[in-house]
């Protein structure tokens, strides 16, 4: 069931969401990696990340809230270790990256030009700027497409950039439009929308942090909705979906709200085998429906009401 | 992964619940924990429930026993289980116990349901000649897990309560420097809120000896895979990292976790927000 | 369990949440109407509206989707129906208004003015602004600054105006503090998210209207956090809190986050008693917490740590 | 509003669940529904499933009963309930049928799962000393509900099944106006899918018999207060209006509803956007 990302051919349409799959070691306890669409890498940011004091998760109705706010081990540890381990396995590796000004992700972009095993960069936009008093990139279109326009200048032709949306936005179609203007090859959405709790027993937020991201099937209607605003304003821009998907069933709605790709996140947390048994739902639910191309389903549900089912099918040609 | 439950007790404040897992009950090794789904198909709970195992057995291929307490809708729905319902488990999960080489004599220490951990891993020094001797205790008598069972393994038991109603009036901690002079202890092994794994490894670094906790953190995933459990630990280069308590720990080397940092982020822990440690590789 | 919305007294601090308990006759066969803090209306607008086509619901996990439309008999039957019949029951009556265009929220102001038995009026801002292509006007501080000074300029003094916001903003504070800058007595939050779901039979989108508003625990998360933030940055203002309330617990999360009243919307749907439940439930919290008024525990999570719980308990006096 | 099941069974492709619920069986009137909370505590599924009553009793203070097909995640966590579990319903919801004063003779119509509905109808009918007919019909013999009991109570029944498998071969529908004519009708009573409604009001129209249908619209509160359930049906003052299914129905006269318009504001309606009767009171 391959789909493309760009220009970029990937055996199926089931990846990882940022941060949801650490180093990638360790899931590879529980199944090939090799037999995923792609893996997402954490956001990498240049200098190794503590991230941020614990407590930082917050269970919620059909949902979490996570405040990890980048732990990592940095860009030099990250190409060492983490990218040859996955390149040596065969695994398309999306690398996420994260800055607090233009020139880091440009930096950082840098880094990954000449490293083996790159599939495609994901520009991950919702760190706070710090040229512009904290206020998050994906917040502002200007900032997106000036951080997006950066990496793409230096990176290399045919790895893909993506830009990874926040739904956090006014307009998402608006700052989607920006980043496509400003380079990027394809869209990524949604990361998780700011929420709260606050542990009534203790009279406090629940986070350490206070505030942290939404993930879970509570989100996904934001997410299909994202989704398919930027399908439609947007139709030939390859979208990765992810929000809240469990199932295939899950996988199945983003497609047909446009998405080409779908991310499993917080699903992962759950059941560390999620992405293997997702895309066998998929397929079955694919073939049950006489499907013989991920592409013919791609925004299928955009279709006028009365239209047959399958009038997409030059889609996969032209899905950059 | 999905296991079925064989018995349901009770056993004082807790409930205990023996799930067939044999997948499960053959890689079992003493201080592992298993992630426990919670809530049944279309729940609203998404996250596993961690609860260290207890007792693994060889029946019907291979049980795992769980202990823990109800404290919100996660383990309020546990404590409904009966016999022949299904439960999803993952595990085992975690770094278990480091045992000794050389039959030394070690201390176990347990408070609440951490005690029910203990026991495996008595189990297992035994095998290997060591001398038990346990320490348990809780708020009152029926929060006190354990203790019968500990009698009849250990040399000695020492029972504590924090409202007298079992044992000794107040905590392990109390108790534990008399227990390790009194019984020549080479080694101490706890279980436990993190307050009271921190007053167990003071007593055991003012004796000079090891000692071996397992941590209790918040953890979203248990397979090391989101990053939310971590806590400051300083590693053999001297160096403190934040380090995931499911797949680094949560055994840890007592004197190595920073028990005053917990919560925070150290200012020399690697990564640090403007840390001297930014840049290190 | 008194609490104040500017100076207006109410008996308790739970209130239903517009459009979600219809004209309110509909609750009266389940409970006294009068025993809650105050109900609200649906939004009521200048011309009867038949809504939007059916289906106009989906269930999504922990929540649904509703694309109603703001059905409803206009300002005319609801002046002559609707509201005299709650007024003699003495139910304590939130109107909440809703208009295409400042002009229209301001007439409908004007109607209510002189109308015995309006408690407070609620502006939805919600709705789009036909002015300025469609945008919704609480996406757009400026616009939400105007509606509400025009219709707090012919409110009669005594009856406080409140602004209802959205949590589809970059910045809520921001939109929040533009409407008190134009005259709102108090902030209602949170509205409805968009969110959208497909069925994955039909391969359609479940709604007739394509998207539709999220509602339920889902968001509890995001309600959480608007009031959160407001009441960080104007913690002299009352605020409305409202999002996925099922239980008295989740009142209690609200009111810890700043609210000093709070509505119950989708929680009706499922459980018609929810409102004096959650009342009962509350109380219980409060007691047994050691609270003695209600003011003592609003916005209670924000003291800084290590701060005794009972700091605020001037708060009461200073809560307009 | 917590039930408790009495029993549970199942009737060919359907399940039905006896539920003790005094005050709902005691206010029980022929065509009213339930709204039956779905999927226990801290379940995702937050809206309740609304279900005609098949049939109340008055064992242990009054028991109802309904009969579903499993369609979603709500009916297959119905369908796993037994005896003693625990069962939330709201009801009685809704409008009954209107019975008529004279000993008239009316057909009873019935499709898939709709046919549970109508035997409560026809007692009240029979205790009426009407004459009650049954024509019964579903995708196969499976989905016929309630044959055996319509032969036992209606004088004559008619079944029809898509496949051929039980009765005549086709629909409701198809059989319907031989029966009318037969029987000599005076009235038709239906439940069923949206589509056979329009088709057996369309019968009764040609006949010049009234017709009262039962329809289901999706519902997320049964009580009136979210305006999601709404249909177009013409007023007595000839005004078309979205009216709600659950309060000003689900019984409605068949005629008045404007079943094309199903799924559409008809820019005719009170209140239609751009409609003439803006502005109108
Ligand atoms: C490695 C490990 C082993 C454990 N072993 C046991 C045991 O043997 N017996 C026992 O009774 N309990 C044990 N716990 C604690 C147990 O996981 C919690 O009591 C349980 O998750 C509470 O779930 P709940 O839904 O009832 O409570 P809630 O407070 O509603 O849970 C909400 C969320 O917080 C998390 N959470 C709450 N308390 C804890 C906690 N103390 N530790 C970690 N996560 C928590 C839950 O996993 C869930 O995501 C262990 C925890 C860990 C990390
Ligand atoms: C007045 C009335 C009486 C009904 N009586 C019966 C009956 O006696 N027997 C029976 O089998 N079914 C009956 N239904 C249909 C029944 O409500 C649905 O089959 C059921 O809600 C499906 O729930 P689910 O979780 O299995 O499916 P899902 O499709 O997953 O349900 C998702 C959501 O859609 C709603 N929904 C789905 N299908 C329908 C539908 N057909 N009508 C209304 N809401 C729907 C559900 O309530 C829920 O909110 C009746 C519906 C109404 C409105
Ligand atoms: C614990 C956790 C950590 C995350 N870390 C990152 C990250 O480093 N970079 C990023 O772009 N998104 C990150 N995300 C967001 C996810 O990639 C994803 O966009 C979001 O969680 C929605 O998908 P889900 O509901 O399937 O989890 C993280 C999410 C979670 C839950
Ligand atoms: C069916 C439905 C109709 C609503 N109608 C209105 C409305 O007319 N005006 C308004 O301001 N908010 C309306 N809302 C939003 C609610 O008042 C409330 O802000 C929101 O649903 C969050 O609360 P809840 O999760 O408790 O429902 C509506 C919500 C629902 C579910
Ligand atoms: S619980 Fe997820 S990394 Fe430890
Ligand atoms: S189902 Fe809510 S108004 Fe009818």
């Amino acid at each position: 069931m391959r789909t493309y990302l760009g220009h970029v051919e990937l055996a199926n349409p089931v990846t990882t969401a940022a941060g949801c799959a650490a180093s990638g070691s360790e899931l590879a306890q529980f199944f090939d990696l090799a037999r995923i669409g792609a893996l997402t890498t954490r956001s990498i940011t240049m200098a190794p990340r503590a991230g941020r004091p614990t407590p930082r998760m917050a269970e919620t109705p059909s949902g979490m809230l996570n405040a990890v706010g980048l732990q990592g081990p940095g860009v030099d540890a990250f190409l060492e270790r983490e990218l040859p381990w996955l390149a040596q396995r065969g695994v398309r590796t999306v690398v996420s990256i994260g800055g607090g000004t233009v020139a880091e992700y440009t930096a950082l972009a840098r880094r990954l030009t000449d490293a083996p095993g790159v599939t495609a960069v994901e520009v991950n936009l919702s760190c706070p700027n710090i040229e512009d008093r904290g206020r998050v990139f994906a917040r502002d279109g200007a900032a997106s497409a000036e951080v997006i326009a950066s990496v793409r200048s230096v990176m290399r032709y045919d790895v893909p950039v993506v830009a990874k949306l926040s739904p956090d936005v006014m307009d998402i179609v608006s700052i989607a439009r920006a980043c496509v203007d400003g380079g990027a090859d394809a869209l990524s959405m949604i990361n998780n929308p700011l929420g709260m709790s606050i542990d009534t027993e203790a009279m406090r937020p629940s986070l350490a942090a206070v505030t942290g991201g939404l993930s879970g099937p509570a989100i996904r209607p934001l997410a299909v909705r994202c989704v398919w605003q930027v399908h439609a304003a947007l139709p030939s821009v390859p979208v990765i979906g992810m929000g809240g998907v469990l199932t295939g069933r899950d996988a199945f709605e983003l497609i047909l709200a446009g998405a080409c790709v779908v991310a499993v996140g917080t699903a992962l947390f759950h059941d560390p085998y999620a992405c293997l048994r997702i895309l066998r739902e998929l397929e079955e639910l694919l073939a049950a429906r006489g499907f013989h191309r991920l592409a013919d389903a791609v925004g299928l549900a955009h279709r006028p009401p009365g239209a047959p089912t399958r009038h997409r099918t030059d889609l996969e040609e032209s899905s950059l | 992964m999905t296991g079925t439950v064989l018995t349901t007790r009770r056993v004082d404040a807790y409930h205990a619940l023996t799930v067939v897992a044999p997948g499960i009950a053959e890689r079992f090794r003493p201080g592992h924990f298993v992630g426990v789904a919670v809530g049944g198909p279309q729940t609203s709970m998404l996250t596993r429930r961690a609860f260290s195992v207890h007792d693994v057995k060889p029946d019907y291929g291979g049980t795992v026993e769980f202990v823990f307490a109800v404290r919100g809708p996660g383990t309020a729905w546990l404590a409904e289980r009966r016999a022949r319902d299904p439960l999803d488990l993952v595990g085992p999960l975690g770094r278990p116990f480091p045992l000794p080489r050389d039959p030394v004599t070690c201390v176990l220490v347990g408070a609440e349901h951490g005690s029910a951990t203990l026991f495996t891993v008595a189990d297992a020094l035994q095998g290997r000649g060591c001398r038990v001797d346990f320490v348990l205790g809780g708020d009152s008598a029926d929060r006190v897990f354990g203790a019968l069972r500990a009698r009849r393994m250990g040399e000695t038991t020492t029972l504590t309560t924090e409202d007298g109603s079992l044992g000794m009036r107040g905590r392990v901690t109390d108790v534990l420097p008399g227990v390790i002079a009194d019984v020549r202890a080479d080694a101490v092994y706890a279980c436990g809120p993190l307050e009271m794994l921190r007053g167990v490894t003071a007593v055991a670094v003012e004796f000079d000896i090891p000692v071996q906790v397992a941590v209790e953190e918040r953890m979203a995933c248990g397979i090391g895979v989101c990053m939310t459990c971590v806590l400051p630990v300083i590693g053999d280069d001297g160096v403190t990292r934040m380090v995931r308590s499911c797949v680094e720990g949560p055994v840890f080397r007592g004197e190595r976790v920073r028990f005053d940092d917990v919560g925070t982020i150290p200012f020399d822990a690697l990564g640090a927000p403007g840390g001297g440690t930014r840049n290190v590789g």
